[in-house]
């Protein structure tokens, strides 16, 4: 998809170990990806506290991506065991309050895959981006 | 009443009829139902398997949707059968594509949910070794039995969910139950040399013979087997590989309903023993048993 | 039954089984009740039970977690007992339930049975240490299709339907408050630093206190409807209550207040748990 | 209100040939409490850093961000800047406008400039939430377990010992010495196992650090890196310390129904017994599963005979509990059990046998004195086939992995039965020869040129009994033929696989194992030898297969560790952990069970005069500061330092809001 | 001087009061629920019920209020004050809601301080009251000095239906007068049959109320029952939620905050608070005068009933008993405050 989407905010919360070395990666191999994503690092998806992505809805992000370390590969071996089940709650809990399934997003990336950050990127901003324009 | 859908297959009403026989005979005693499916067509054996996936899927197919319909195992006393059955069956669950041709060609679903078994398994396992024990009429003391089970229905292991692929027991345990003695050997899976049964007899009398060699020389009197085709091998080859080994075999070949025939009290003719090549009659007289 | 009831409790009282009684009594008229402490035999009297006992008085323990207390329970707060004691909010054997057998309950706000009480599994009462009462229970099953139904309008729907009930809001907090499981000793909406919520009582915000505390009590709560009764403007909360209870049990299979030994759907994981999208 | 210095780096063109740098500098000092903006060509070099340091002392600044690279290569580098400049190093954080912004969004500069700028403020908005945080201490237990005496085990306390601390090395069998005790030689030098391994247990027995705890097993662990709490089970010996190893009862004692651990179960064993007679301690124990007295209550001859009084037919288990700053767990492997190889006869024919079987067989203190014979019928051995990657290299077996060691110990004893019975032939059916080690491939090379060892390059389809025969029959793929070869003997070159019970094991200390069960360390490269659980590190085969060498090496490694570990007065610990506002804790427990590392502990506290509740508390040593108990605590009583609620809100606040840039 | 106006016409007015002001009328919702809300059309206006479930005070006491706005652009950082209160009817309330705009704004002008935000707004408030013919079982105004259902304290133009399909119109304030000049057209002058028809509404309605609490004695119970055991019980139910006191026509507590300043804008607020709060009484430090929830269930009444009364020689509470429908668990202020 075309890297330049003006006026969207996403908000991706990457666990420090594997999604947010996996996003260095994605810069050391000079993988593009629209630019609408902040991140913030966090130790870990277990970190995730599910009030804070409800915050990030509140505080008008228009989408928000969680992504960290595979199954099995936590560095902590088990937050993303507790993320895994969080995500699913949180997702369905957003909808139901009206907030789109296409804002909320889940991802694993470890730290060697680069290139699949920019692909989720480009996953999450072309869902956002179908939100916005088509409701 | 215990109920199985039944596919005799093509040898069973030529070259195997005794086969047929004696498994009736035997089912009937057992109060095991073989029904048989009705109309059954082809299992595509031999040819179909290897020259057309599809053929060889929609053949077994049919006898296959029709045991689901009838809420049945199927089950098949012929090794090769039962391999395209299973074979059948497996395929259409892993190529989706392959499942909607096949379904459209016959104009039914299939759920893929029945149980294919070969015989050995429905009669030793399914009805149980005990059950059949219970029923006997006599025991088959002193028959020293060589257990040849070949490859199509142990083979591959994880279609034929055998967990001693290599030596298998199933028939060893109904020959102990029979009360006659099951040899220890290791030729009970080794290729009999079918496939090329009629076009490269020479292999077929090499590797026939060393499983027949080995039979003697492990000390059996008598070999017990559940395939048509292990059968001619070793029972109608027998008379040109004993020239060609220079040494008397004589070892009679019977199908392993005969056997319980046997122990259930069947005679010569009830059992169509007179139709091997090699007669069991002067050893089973030799034992006491007929 | 207010007699069987009184008399058992007056025995647990004179025997010193317990410090406080805790049941209904008549309020303010006659389709009304109110919670009842009682500490000793001879108040017993006022005590009664009757269609408008609607309360989960389950809400107390929390409150009273040092004392022995014997709890009027109707089978569907009984979970609440459960969960209380599962999350070490109060030890089981400082509490008697007593199940009150119920034919259902009527919200005094509007002459009708709530929804919990359609389909209801647990008239007469189950896990109690004493029972009162008998109740035929409900042979259809609880099902979710209200939920589902909602479930089905479109998430600008859905946004707006929210955005019209939280409007109404006032933050009263009486849903949080008459919440069994909303005992935090300093609620999150309370907080200042940092601020998760904003004091400022705005649709927006006042949704948002509704998303988090919902997400809070997610596994925990027992879909007793306590919040949804208690709400002044009447703000449909049944409909996120039964949500979260639809998810716990079609996500993870876990119902709230069920079963002691299983373990809160968030506070534990399984290897093989499904992806669910995750890409 | 906080004193901020902003530093944006160039990175040479990394950055500044995508962002506008001076741009994000220009807008960062239009933020609230930012004193200083500078942007500078390379931050991180002498220069760059000084230009910080510089900044802090002019402008009195508290607090930095360095809009950069990542925090991943240059967060540290920067806090010691910070730390030199007489700043907290925790009030430091880094927007990374590399990596994440100029090196993805090089196709629109704008964008990527408005971005640079959106990062760098949410790391503004971050750090003026952040507090000083300095580095903890806990006190170390100076003392070591070690778990398994087998080579790994002896080395590594052997090392430690010699460093001057305490060691209790603990051992389940009677006897220390291990697997490398069952050997016979040793590849590649073809050294006597027992000459080389029997010294060092010596050496362990006597050295005064040491203390040995055979037939012991550790059953339970509590505590943390420098405080672990052990349960030891010392198993009944039956025999009290008057015991002088004198060897009589064993002698005497009538039952033989027990087969040998030690020999491979190839001869039988007395019910009271030392395992091999070099065992250290050379004291017996009884196996009362095998003993008569405590069978049918009759017999006590090892009583009568013993002269010293040492038996105990009354003795218990006992336990005991022990803290220990460190241990080491070198527990070893198991053979691979080839019964599910029935191509190979399911593990029921006789003559077909183990390596380790085969070592005993050879070996000169074995159950033949060394004389190689059938098991079955104990005649002499004529044709030894030898089959590589049992067990290994094997997908269909769930055993893909190479086990490192077949290929030298079957090339070892294809050469030792030569060299014992010049008249033999021995076959060796293999996949790959794996010789990697100084020394392996000339040895393999050895075997194959001057020993006339007959290396067949292919599987064996199945081995068929013949009367006092057995019938291998194979593949050599290369020259393509079928082979059949006649042997009296297969060995089979079984593969290691984890001890039985090792992910149990694992458990005690919350270690992770791989998939067959293999201890996981904490990095497959650079930290080989720890493990995730700090204060537990990892020696030997239970890691993985490998030879003695490695294993040694391994041992000793782990024991340089666990002095080092020592040697500190104190243990530093992380400050990045949670902490429990006990006022706000509500006592549910869900961070109690949540957390993966154990570090919470609930506690029945006075929160407030008067006030008593049960609360969650944080152990500070052991906490890893992964946040899962932030993120499952609906009170909101658990934050995590340097990633607290704060922090994080502050940054979701500000990466939703629009840029002010004018 | 009194007037009539026919009911029909009452939805022409609020009609023609729409094109000029903000009007503000109890509307029914899909959940049942009847609140003040503004009115689109006099259609709208749904008077079948006696009470609203909350009170109109927020129309003018917002419940949050913004004092200013801090903003930030290039030019530096400066204050921006609120938009100015439209002029606004708040048509349909009862006179005990009435009432309680007279109670609080003696509060919000009360030696020699004035607070600029509410006296704003009510000036700019044109309240019109419509008299109870059905009291409910909640009612007690009639507890109170002048307390009907026909009071016109507080009120700007007082409504009481009569049996005839009309209303007897009353303007109490200036601002009551100029609605009924000001639409002349709706109003005709009423005569002394409709001025008796009023008294007798008024005995019929007041009949309806039964409750009638003693006042003057509870003031001196409460006077000397501050360490009374009472309380130790009597608060047990109470789940010390803020639904009475956000219902209240009268509780006008209070909480100034401030929005984080996000280096773009920030506000500073107003909002309703409420002594049931634990938060309410916590000081910076963490002190908290009344911890317990005895205490912060007791203020309530003293203050409405005591506290109050000593300073304003009229009791915070106008018996309107809507905190008695609203509280979850059915906590009757009144037996409260008898039973001391």
């Amino acid at each position: 998809m075309d890297n330049k989407v003006p006026q969207l905010n996403i908000v991706g919360f990457l666990c420090n170990w594997c999604s947010y070395a996996g996003a260095d990666m994605t810069g050391l191999g000079r993988n593009t990806y629209p630019s609408n994503i902040k991140v913030i690092r966090i130790p870990c998806t277990g970190r995730m506290d599910p009030m804070m992505i409800i915050e990030a809805f509140h505080n008008g992000a228009d989408g928000v991506l969680v992504s960290g370390c595979h199954p099995g590969d936590c560095h902590y071996t088990e937050g993303n065991y507790y993320w895994r089940r969080r995500y699913p709650h949180l997702k369905s809990l957003l909808e139901h309050f009206g907030i789109d399934k296409r804002r909320f997003h889940a991802s694993w990336v470890s730290a060697s895959e680069g290139k699949k950050f920019a692909e989720v990127v480009k996953k999450v901003t072309a869902e956002v981006k179908d939100w916005r324009d088509n409701g | 009443m215990f109920k199985v859908a039944y596919f005799p297959g093509c040898s069973l009403s030529s070259t195997a009829k005794e086969y047929d026989v004696a498994t009736r005979l035997v089912c009937e005693d057992l109060e095991i139902e073989l029904v048989e499916v009705p109309e059954w067509v082809c299992c595509g054996a031999t040819t179909a398997h290897i020259t057309s996936e599809l053929t060889a899927a929609v053949l077994p197919a049919r006898s296959l949707i029709w045991a689901e319909k009838h809420n049945m195992t199927i089950t098949s006393p012929c090794s090769a059968c039962f391999s395209r059955l299973k074979m059948a069956q497996l395929n259409l669950e892993k190529y989706p594509g392959l499942k909607k041709e096949a379904e459209e060609i016959l104009g039914e679903t299939y759920s893929g949910k029945g149980e294919v078994l070969h015989l050995t398994r429905v009669m030793l396992e399914r009805y149980g070794v005990d059950n059949i024990k219970a029923k006997l009429k006599k025991q088959l003391k002193g028959l020293k039995i060589a257990c040849y089970y070949g490859c199509l229905m142990t083979r591959p292991a994880e279609v034929c969910e055998n967990d001693r692929v290599e030596d298998p027991m199933l028939m060893d345990n109904l020959v102990s139950a029979l009360g006659a003695q099951a040899v220890k050997w290791s030729y009970k899976t080794e290729c009999c040399g079918a496939a090329f049964s009629l076009t490269k007899t020479e292999i077929v009398r090499k590797l026939s013979g060393d499983i027949l060699k080995e039979a003697k020389a492990s000390g059996a009197e008598l070999i017990m087997v559940a395939c048509p085709l292990c059968h001619s091998n070793l029972d109608a080859r027998q008379p040109e590989i004993s020239k060609l080994l220079k040494a008397e075999l004589n070892i009679p070949v019977l199908y392993f309903t005969q056997v319980i025939g046997l122990a259930l009290g069947y005679g010569y003719l009830d059992l169509m023993l007179n139709k091997h090549f090699i007669d069991p009659a002067p050893l089973l007289k030799a034992k006491g048993i007929l | 039954m207010d007699k069987e009831l009184q008399d058992l409790i007056k025995k647990l009282l004179t025997e010193k089984k317990v410090d406080y009684a805790i049941g209904y009594e008549k309020a303010y008229d006659e389709f009304s009740t109110r919670p009842a402490f009682v500490t000793s035999a001879e108040d017993t009297a006022r005590l009664i039970f009757n269609k408008y006992c609607i309360n989960n008085l389950g809400l107390y323990l929390t409150k009273l977690k040092k004392n022995k207390i014997a709890l009027i329970c109707k089978g569907c707060d009984i979970p609440t007992v459960r969960e209380l004691v599962k999350e070490k909010q109060f030890s089981r054997e400082n509490v008697i339930v007593i199940g009150a057998a119920c034919d259902g309950v009527l919200d005094k706000r509007t002459g009708k049975q709530p929804e919990k009480c359609l389909n209801c599994g647990v008239k007469q009462p189950k896990g109690a240490d004493f029972t009162v009462g008998t109740a035929k229970d409900s042979t259809t099953a609880r099902n979710f299709n209200d939920v589902a139904e909602f479930e089905k309008k479109s998430s600008k729907e859905k946004m707006q339907f929210w955005d019209r009930q939280f409007e109404k809001c006032i933050r009263c907090y009486a849903c949080r408050n008459v919440c069994p499981v909303c005992y935090c000793p300093d609620c999150f909406a309370q907080r200042s630093m940092p601020e998760y919520l904003n004091k400022n009582v705005d649709a927006e915000e006042n949704k948002m206190f509704h998303m988090i505390r919902m997400q809070h009590v997610f596994g925990r709560c027992t879909d007793c409807k306590a919040c949804d009764t208690a709400c002044p403007v009447n703000i449909p909360l049944t409909l996120l209550t039964k949500k979260l209870a639809k998810d716990a049990k079609e996500l993870f299979n876990y119902e709230s207040g069920a079963d002691m030994d299983a373990r809160p759907p968030l506070s534990t994981y399984d290897e093989d748990d499904p992806e669910s999208g995750i890409m | 209100m906080a004193r901020i210095g902003v530093f944006v780096c160039h990175c040479g063109t990394n950055i500044a040939g995508v962002v506008d740098v001076t741009r994000v500098a220009k807008y960062a000092g239009s933020l609230p409490g930012v004193k200083v903006a500078v942007d500078y060509k390379f931050m991180c070099s002498d220069p760059g850093q000084n230009t910080i340091i510089d900044a802090i002392k002019k402008y009195g600044l508290d607090r930095l961000v360095v809009s950069a690279c990542s925090p991943r290569m240059h967060e540290a580098t920067f806090r010691r800047t910070a730390e030199r400049a007489g700043i907290n190093p925790y009030m430091v954080e880094m927007a990374n406008i590399r990596e994440h912004v100029a090196w993805v969004h090089s196709d629109d500069k704008e964008l990527a400039t408005q971005k640079a700028m959106k990062l760098m403020e949410m790391a503004v908005a971050k750090v003026r939430r952040s507090e000083a945080l300095s580095k903890m201490f806990a006190p170390i237990e100076k003392r070591a377990l070690v778990i398994g005496g087998g080579i790994a085990g002896i080395q590594a306390a052997l090392d430690i010992a010699g460093a001057g601390y305490k060691v209790l090395l603990v051992e389940k069998e009677p006897s220390i010495g291990g697997r490398m005790a069952q050997l016979d030689k040793t590849f590649p030098t073809l050294d006597c196992s027992a000459c080389i391994l029997t010294p060092k247990m010596v050496a362990a027995a006597q050295d005064p650090n040491i203390t040995l705890l055979t037939y012991a097993e550790v059953t339970e662990v509590c505590g943390f890196v420098g405080q672990f709490e052990v349960k030891i089970k010392k198993k009944a010996k039956s025999v009290n310390s008057k015991c002088i190893g004198c060897g009589v009862c064993t002698t005497k004692c009538p039952s033989k129904k027990a087969l040998s651990e030690f020999d491979e179960k190839l001869a039988p064993r007395k019910a009271i017994y030392t395992p091999f007679p070099q065992a250290v301690p050379n004291v017996p124990v009884i196996d009362r599963t095998a003993c008569t007295f405590f069978l049918t209550g009759k017999c006590k001859i090892c009583e009568k005979v013993c002269p010293t009084g040492a038996i105990d037919y009354t003795q218990q288990d006992e336990f005991i509990k022990e803290k220990f700053g460190a241990v080491v767990v070198a527990t070893g492997f198991d053979i691979y059990d080839h019964s599910n190889y029935g191509e190979y006869g399911y593990g029921e024919i006789k003559d077909v046998i183990t390596g380790l079987q085969f070592e005993r067989l050879i070996s000169s203190t074995g159950p033949t004195a060394g004389h190689v014979t059938r098991p079955s019928d104990h005649r002499e051995v004529k044709n030894v086939v030898f089959i590589q990657c049992v067990g290994s290299r094997d997908e269909a077996k769930k055993r893909p992995y190479c086990s490192r060691v077949c290929c030298m110990y079957t090339a070892k004893q294809a050469m030792l039965l030569k060299d014992h019975y010049p008249e033999t032939q021995a076959y060796v059916f293999y996949i790959d020869i794996r010789s990697a080690g100084k020394n392996y491939e000339e040895f393999v090379q050895r075997a194959q040129n001057e020993y006339g060892v007959l290396y067949l390059r292919g599987r064996v389809s199945k081995i068929y009994e013949r009367a006092n025969k057995l019938l291998v029959k194979g593949a050599d793929t290369l020259s393509g033929a079928q082979v059949e070869i006649e042997a009296d003997l297969v060995v089979l070159a079984n593969g290691f696989e984890p001890k039985k019970g090792a992910k149990e094991f694992a458990q005690l200390f919350h270690m992770s194992s791989d998939q067959y069960g293999f201890y996981n360390e904490l990095h497959p490269k650079l930290a080989p030898v720890e493990t995730a659980i700090s204060g537990v590190f990892v020696a030997g085969c239970c890691q993985s297969p490998k030879d003695i060498p490695d294993t040694v090496a391994m041992a000793s490694a782990t024991a340089a560790k666990v002095c080092a570990l020592f040697a500190k007065e104190k243990l530093e610990v992380e400050p990045l952990i949670a902490g429990v506002n006990q006022l706000t804790c509500s006592g549910c427990e869900t961070c109690y069970n949540v957390c993966p590392y154990s570090a919470i502990e609930m506690k029945d506290k006075e929160v407030k005069r008067g006030e008593v509740r049960h609360v969650a508390e944080v152990l500070e040593s052991v906490c890893k500061g992964c946040g899962a108990c932030v993120g499952a605590c609906y009170s909101k009583a658990v934050d995590l330092k340097g990633f607290t609620d704060r922090q994080v809100l502050d940054q979701v606040e500000t990466a939703t809001a629009p840029i002010t840039d004018n | 001087m009194a007037y009539l106006i026919i009911k029909d016409d009452i939805k022409n007015l609020l009609d023609e009061l729409i094109k000029v002001k903000a009007v503000f009328a109890p509307k029914k919702d899909a959940e049942d629920t009847v609140l003040f809300g503004k009115l689109a059309s006099g259609a709208e206006w749904y008077g079948d019920s006696l009470l609203t479930h909350t009170t109109a005070k927020d129309k003018v006491y917002l419940q949050s209020e913004t004092f200013f706005k801090i903003k930030k652009d290039k030019n530096g950082v400066f204050l921006e004050d609120p938009a100015e209160p439209a002029e606004t009817v708040i048509f349909g309330c009862r006179p005990c809601d009435a009432r309680g705009f007279d109670i609080i704004g003696k509060l919000f002008n009360w030696s020699g301080f004035v607070d600029e935000y509410y006296t704003k707004r009510i000036q700019k408030t044109t309240i019109i009251t419509i008299s109870c013919e059905k009291p409910e079982s909640t009612c007690f105004c009639t507890s109170f000095l002048n307390g009907s259902p026909v009071n016109s304290t507080g009120s700007d133009l007082l409504l009481t239906p009569l049996k005839e399909g009309s209303c007897l119109a009353e303007a109490i304030t200036a601002k009551g007068e100029a609605i009924i000049t000001g639409y002349s057209r709706y109003f005709k002058e009423a005569g002394a049959a409709e001025e008796k028809a009023k008294i007798e509404f008024k005995t019929e309605a007041e009949k309806k109320i039964t409750k009638k609490l003693d006042l003057p004695g509870i003031k001196q119970k409460l006077d000397t029952s501050f360490d009374s055991s009472y309380w130790d019980t009597a608060h047990l139910p109470c789940v010390k939620c803020g639904a009475c006191t956000f219902v209240c026509p009268t509780c006008y507590c209070f909480d100034i905050t401030e929005k984080a300043f996000d280096n773009i804008n920030s506000e500073r607020v107003r909002s309703w608070d409420t002594c049931m709060s634990e938060l309410f009484t916590r000081m910076a430090g963490g002190v908290n005068p009344r911890i317990d929830t005895k205490k912060r269930f007791r203020q309530r009444f003293m203050h409405k009933f005591n506290y109050h009364v000593d300073n304003f020689k009229e009791e915070l509470c106008t018996g309107c008993g809507r905190c008695i429908k609203a509280c979850p668990v059915s906590i009757d202020i009144r037996s409260v405050i008898e039973n001391v």
